[in-house]
């Protein structure tokens, strides 16, 4: 699959998972692409953890205001209907259970719900963000990233990267398919027909539980 | 009263060791001025608590690339990859703390908390050495207080008597740092009379505020 | 999102026994259209946790007066008399609690905190059956979260999506409570379209906010 | 004494223990009166725990506002470079050490500094409001109230009362003198000329020690 086309398959797919009112935090990268897929019917609002709710889109070119950015640092706008406030109301709000779902990516995840995100000891040490806040504040957790680093699988058995939150993730979607955390692992409940239910299992190091029912992985 | 002050009073308050809290975002809302003043002073050993180090040539990185940083307490070095160098190199502490949890430290700092417990870092390398509580059945984290010596904070606008208003995205710290540290400055471009912010619209607190300086190019 | 509703679709929510936190300090800045909808509804057993029990025609005060209230949680109650005949005659469940330690409980619920560390009611009756717990050397209290079913806040105006304004000293406990309950209800005078106030001043945040009801009577 | 000069005094010796910047928080009845006695060299900024700084006079009449009262639910005005704030904040100023003095009365008060002033058991229990909270987090507190309940010592030993906070209280003042709380008990600094040593001895219950370098109680 093309590079661009998997990570429009994963946002289109995830973008499915919201309501109509959730309020939504999405992570740095590819979460990001969720924003252009939300279903017309539906409304979200999203915050930005660096201080607002109501995010937007990117401005005009010209029309970026220095004091309007996102948590990444990039310029953007702000809905009607929005708010700024600062960063302890804005983690009162990720850590009181008030974000209906947070979309991020993952080095690792694994089938205790284990996430890994934020370090690779002696390589990469970014620091956590707000990634442990976000996942083990929000009602839902949805890991959004390509199924594995370059052929590598990146669904565990048991995460080997320090956590980022123990047991939180509630769903992992990937270009390949849908596996819901379950207490007994794994469960692949939609399978992307480009790929057979052995291509997944090949990509994947924790056991994948093949749903009795098992569809084909939407994208609307 | 008056708490405008020049650059030089604000600089000569600044000494090697000191524990200094900066307000900002990836250099949004962070006070330049005060900073540049610190780089230019040159002082050391500096601990910096903030919620990230900014870039290489915005906010914080500036020390840090100035080498004037012992010790660094924040949530997230990734878009300065000098810190990241000077950490690796053992040149640099770096402690890091969930954004969340900072935010609550800074605001139990402030006001008087002797902790909060929170269960963000259960399960990870965050709960080292961290007392767990149980309440209702439920574990947590015990997490501390932590102040500094100075915050240096940034506004959009302030008054003399140091009440800033923080526009859009620029909130951030500015105001929860500035009840944690023992001498407060405040830094704006815009530095009005007193009363001309609307008290119902205050965001920082001028009865925190120990100073207030003109900046010239907030960040 | 258009949250305004009638009162009878707010009145239809209400049920006997329900907790229930209710914004004002002595009646000011009380959402009292919605208490005076919940005094002719009649409902019973419920549970109230307020800054004060108000005046015996004012606020809270009228819901005490009507006998619909079992158990209070409060910081104060000696502006209302029928609050203190009513404990002493063994009808009404006062818990007493600072007021500081009520507003951190509050914050405690909305924000996700297992609970606060704070030395205020130690060596007194406040710390009577509560966890101490040592932080530096010094004893501190353990007080846990407060949150309730409903929140009735007062505005000065809100938006039709619950962004809400409180001028002068009628904010108090409003943006608080708005953060700790399953269903919250904004009572305005003001009701305007969303997008009319600025996005800078919005002190409860809609997306707390469940509904809004135009008042009539703002105390 | 006559009443009103009774509390005159009192508010007037407290007054000089302000210093000029000093944020401060005035209990309801006599230390309100406090702020009518300011010496006029300096300026103090006070606090109104139901959520200001910058806390004025009384309004003309007709000149009310009904959304700015006091803590004591009468209206009153806020001074240029005050602001408004909600109770969370309101507390963090109190708890958080940023009131130089606080101000109050006391049912009883004690030579270990204990303080009681929220309630007699079966009798009167309005709660203890903010009362606890100031008493616990101001940097100084002041008691000021009339030296007796009409002849009965409210100086005591030991309080009986339920306690407002244990070994918080700094100084006592009342129209007869003024007492520093120390570790070795209550030291009378100053004496209203008004009254003898004996006087105040027989209206306080707890042990006073005399300071060597007593001294008459100042009003201005």
């Amino acid at each position: 699959m093309d590079k661009n086309l998997v990570k429009d398959t994963i946002a289109k797919r995830v973008a499915l998972e919201m309501n109509d009112g959730d309020l939504v935090n999405l992570g740095i990268g590819l979460p990001t692409l969720v924003a252009n897929f939300i279903p017309k019917d539906i409304s979200i609002t999203l915050q930005s953890e660096n201080g607002f709710v109501g995010l937007g889109p990117a401005p005009a070119e010209g029309e970026e205001d220095k004091d309007l950015v996102n948590a990444g640092s990039q310029p953007v706008t702000i809905l009607p209907g929005g708010a700024f406030f600062d960063s302890l109301t804005s983690f009162g709000i990720i850590r009181g259970g008030h974000l209906d779902a947070t979309v991020l990516g993952a080095l690792q995840v694994d089938e205790k719900g284990n996430l890994a995100n934020w370090m690779i000891p002696g390589k990469m040490v970014p620091g956590m963000g707000g990634a442990m806040d976000l996942v083990t504040g929000a009602k839902r957790v949805i890991v959004a990233m390509v199924h594995t680093a370059k052929g590598t699988p990146k669904i565990l058995k048991e995460c080997n990267l320090p956590l980022t939150a123990a047991g939180k993730v509630d769903l992992i979607i990937t270009e390949m398919g849908v596996m819901k955390v379950t207490t007994k692992g794994l469960l692949l409940t939609e399978l992307n027909p480009e790929f057979t239910v052995d291509d997944i299992k090949k990509a994947t190091d924790a056991e994948l539980i093949i749903s009795y029912d098992l569809k084909e992985m939407r994208t609307k | 009263m008056n708490k405008v002050i020049d650059i030089e009073k604000f600089t000569n308050k600044i000494k090697d060791g000191m524990t200094i809290m900066i307000g900002g975002f990836l250099g949004n809302g962070t006070p330049e001025t005060l900073i540049d003043a610190i780089v230019e002073k040159g002082v050391k050993n500096l601990t910096i608590i903030a919620n990230d180090t900014a870039f290489v040539d915005k906010g914080i990185g500036k020390l840090i690339v100035n080498k004037q940083v012992k010790k660094v307490i924040t949530s997230h070095i990734g878009t300065n990859k000098e810190t990241g160098r000077q950490l690796n190199a053992g040149e640099l502490d770096v402690v890091l703390v969930p954004q969340g949890t900072l935010a609550e430290q800074v605001r139990a700092g402030g006001a008087g908390l002797g902790g909060i417990l929170t269960p963000t870092g259960l399960g990870t390398i965050v709960e080292e050495n961290k007392q767990k509580i149980v309440v209702d059945g439920k574990e947590y984290l015990l997490e501390t207080p932590i102040r500094a010596d100075v915050a240096l904070i940034a506004a959009s606008k302030v008054d003399k008597s140091g009440n800033a208003y923080h526009t859009k995205s620029t909130r951030n710290f500015n105001p929860l740092m500035a009840t944690a540290a023992d001498l407060v400055v405040v830094e704006a471009e815009k530095v009005v009379e007193i009363g001309e912010i609307d008290p119902d619209v205050v965001m920082t607190l001028g009865i925190f505020v120990d100073f207030v300086v003109r900046g010239e190019n907030n960040g």
